[in-house]
């Protein structure tokens, strides 16, 4: 086979043989209804009952605050809009930051339209939110902050802490996007004072098409998906039990690996980033140095463009992307390079690359030396430079 | 993503480079996108493109569309150079995705950009030739819907 | 192991084991995001479009009419959100059926509280839409029709032709939930002039957590879950690629097998029905006698209580359902018999038994010798029995 | 969904019938679900329950909780009797799923309901039993939030 190198792991990453092997029996042998009064479906309720529990612990939760969804975007999707719904009464102005993955920031847009106000927190050249905006962006009729637990593109870690501690404070539900950081980070959601918490399986090598909304007993918003009483009649749809089944798996196994894994995926990735910096020219790295995801690098290459330097990256086996995979159909920069205050043509030439816990540093080797090669051929080609 | 043409002048792109002392230079730079292209053209007394060369930072398909477009220009007399359009040159390379449509001005518009040029040092008109713009949008392709 | 004959699958079946098979490789070996740029993903992306094109061509629909959702309820929440948002500068009333699944009433009902006014059709006794009444129901202000194509308790199938050539008539729009018809009945969408049919994977053999809604080009809803510009900018959310192959491979296994299935099914089935109508006493079939899903017998035994009647049956390796499995948190008679005109007590002792291909005329044997056992002893029980 | 003490009740219900010239009967109906429940009593001259039998239009938990109430107030008196609470009968059963909690009402009622029957033939009048409802509804139990 081709070389591969996969370093998109925070697009998705690859479901863990050992989370398939879990789900299987729940496709052809206890593929029943969870819902229904037969034994046989029991096998289904109970293997649903295990998953919720597992996460639940993972976050300091109680079972019955997790709520399993379709994926981050739907988790994202309902927070939002159903806090707003629920909570319109009370105000109509929700914090988030300008760099929110689009699931937020297009949901925000949607209620924009409906008559709620936004305020999107600007970021400082690290990609931290600036917690004293925050302060200040706070009014009476404020009734909701989202701040996301870590960054997709550029890996910076958010004071979550502190914009909880703000939140309870002025008594503001607080919602957070862990679909990055869940799995690769230590999260207790009372610590933090997390009313609303969304997560993606495949984010976590767990399937695709499974995450769950964490909502705090108390939290009053209503239901996205109407229909069915599933999921204590906030969530309908029959359950998608062996999604389920896989993600509380894929949970287990990040939760009992996660100091391991991200230790030796934070060594190889600083491996990276120090070659990087030093060998190649005119070249940065995005985020926050330290205060980022363990798996992360983000760099951003002068005078060449992205999609060019991902082809030719490819054509050596080496996946990785530049801005976000669900944007790709999308020709504007990165929202997030442009908040962090890279001008349009850096932000063009950025390429991220995510670790997983198999990527060793000879596979780095080989990395450097292809990223070398392309971009000398690349800017060599570029109007830009040696201008 | 691409067809197999457009890797090919991706990855072997033709005619990359700078012309020297070039008859004619043209620069353009694409709204929707922020990229840039730029095309030297080589053009004879009795008004041949001897020899065009271009540099590229865009994405794939912007570096097989300038890479096309350079060869298809290429011994072209002026007159035939203006038709190589970006349609031309997109049938050329077996179609490129739609999002990608805009890509392919680039070079349509950088060609004209280096002619105009071209014919402001010498004097003289070119039938049918329009003053380019620096920064190009787009107008006929269809957008994909937007919901 | 113990006897199981599994009368459920109107609730849920099996996952066939070829399409289990067809979705492996998409867990651990072609991973990839389907939107990213490199070679890697393409894999997943054409895998997508494949299962795209299946579903389209059995519906006789376009590729790009098909966005792929979480299930039947996301599409039914879809559809009619979408379109009451959507068209509300042109009307806020829209027609349904007294007898539509829950995702289809509880979303009214959602609606109903912002707005909008929904009228709810009735039905005859066996369960079938009346045109004349459907005619009567709109108005200048209609901007949308929303019929089941079959029903899931009593398998009644619609006159759907009838009231898409109504709907077309009047220029009205005219969605379809086809949750349980597809897979069992042809469908065309042109000619029946349908411009949106929501369907659900789990319920013809595919995996759970996926399903589609078929919205017709030119029908101007907009996104109900926002975010990235997966499924042409309409559905955002990282695909979810292994459930959708699944879900393509159980449409082809589908289609492919209609025919000589539901024939099978319904001799079967109409076996049972015979024996039970001959051999019980005080008993009724629900919904009408042919035009019915071919999988589908829903009874009412007098004088004896659903809930211990599926128990039983269950001690004896029998799954059956009374009411819908996604309604039994609920204590209410089936809104779809009190439709019918059952009254309550009635409605209270039914029994839906929905077969799958594996059925045999001995299971059956084996099924009505336990429901007259099961039936004399709960109804010597009964203080309504004999008074 | 049920305990094994429920599921064992409700395989093998204890006292299942009518008892011809009762000296008491009492049928309620459950406001909530439309189930029925018919308990039977034989109460002597001591006041003692000598027998008692129940006949039940109900779910798995409404069999379960008459049969156990049957046995639970076998042989004790009146007074005794009018212990046997629906929590008394859900504890001795292992406990029910919340959605079924409504349905041990319906024995203790039932119960109420022929201990009124018995006190009204004879004339009596029992201490703490208050005129039981055809239909009950229960108000106790904590709903589970509806969203
Ligand atoms: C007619 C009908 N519509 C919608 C649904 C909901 O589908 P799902 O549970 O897959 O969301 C069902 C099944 O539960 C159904 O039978
Ligand atoms: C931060 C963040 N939020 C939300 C999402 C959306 O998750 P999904 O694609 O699983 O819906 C993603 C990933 O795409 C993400 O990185
Ligand atoms: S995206 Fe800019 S030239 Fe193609
Ligand atoms: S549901 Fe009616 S008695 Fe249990």
């Amino acid at each position: 086979m081709k070389k591969l190198i996969y370093l998109d792991n925070a697009a998705t990453t690859k479901t863990a043989p050992e989370v398939v092997e879990a789900m299987l029996p729940y496709f052809t042998e206890y593929y029943g209804n969870p819902s229904s009064v037969y034994e046989f479906a029991g096998k289904s309720k109970q293997a649903v009952d295990a998953a919720r529990k597992t996460i639940a612990d993972s976050l300091g939760a109680k079972p019955e605050e997790i709520y399993f969804t379709a994926g981050g975007s739907e988790s994202d999707n309902w927070a939002l809009k159903a806090t707003a719904e629920a909570y319109a009464s009370k105000g109509k102005h929700i914090i988030t930051s300008k760099i929110e993955h689009h699931a937020i920031l297009h949901t925000c847009e949607y209620l924009e339209k409906r008559g709620f106000e936004i305020t999107y927190l600007d970021v400082d050249e690290n990609g931290v939110v600036k917690l004293d905006e925050l302060e200040k962006a706070i009014r009476p009729d404020t009734i909701l902050i989202s701040v996301m637990f870590a960054n997709n593109e550029i890996g910076t870690i958010q004071p979550i802490e502190e914009i909880g501690a703000i939140a309870k404070e002025h008594g503001i539900l607080f919602h957070t996007d862990a679909v990055q950081a869940f799995g690769q980070l230590p999260i207790n959601v009372d610590v933090c004072h997390i009313d609303m918490l969304s997560a993606s399986g495949h984010k976590l090598n767990g399937p695709k098409g499974i995450g769950f909304l964490y909502i705090r007993k108390g939290v009053k918003i209503r239901s996205f998906v109407h229909g069915g009483a599933q999921e204590r009649k906030r969530r309908a749809g029959t359950e998608n039990v062996p999604g389920i089944v896989g993600l509380g798996k894929a949970v287990e196994r990040a939760m009992s690996s996660m100091e391991e894994r991200t230790a030796k995926e934070r060594e190889t990735r600083d491996y990276l980033i120090e070659r990087v910096l030093t060998e190649i020219p005119y070249c940065r790295l995005n985020g926050d140095r330290t205060r980022r995801l363990p798996n992360n690098a983000n760099f951003s290459f002068q005078f060449l463009e992205g999609e060019s330097l991902l082809i030719m990256l490819d054509m050596k086996g080496i996946c990785g992307s530049s801005g976000s995979a669900c944007t790709s159909g999308s020709l504007d920069p990165s929202h997030v390079l442009m908040a962090i205050g890279l001008p349009h043509e850096i932000a063009h030439g950025s390429l991220r690359l995510t670790l997983n816990e198999e990527i060793t540093k000879e596979d780095m080797d080989y990395v450097v030396e292809s990223l070398k090669e392309i971009i000398d051929k690349l800017r060599s080609m570029s109007p830009l430079y040696e201008d | 993503m691409y067809s197999e043409k457009v890797m090919d002048h991706f990855q072997h792109p033709r005619n990359v480079g700078e012309i020297e002392n070039a008859s004619g230079v043209g620069t353009v730079g694409n709204a929707k996108c922020g990229d840039i292209m730029r095309i030297y053209l080589d053009i004879d007394d009795n008004g041949i493109i001897k020899d065009c060369k271009f540099k590229t930072f865009g994405c794939g398909a912007a570096v097989a569309t300038s890479s096309m477009a350079t060869e298809m220009v290429m011994g072209k007399s002026i007159q035939e150079a203006l038709q190589v359009t970006n349609k031309a040159v997109m049938e050329a390379l077996d179609g490129l995705p739609p999002v990608k449509v805009h890509c392919s001005l680039l070079a349509e518009e950088a060609i004209h950009a280096a002619l105009w040029d071209y014919a402001e040092k010498h004097g003289i008109k070119i039938e049918g030739l329009k003053k380019p713009k620096s920064d190009i949008h787009e107008g006929e392709e269809a957008e994909e819907e937007e919901y």
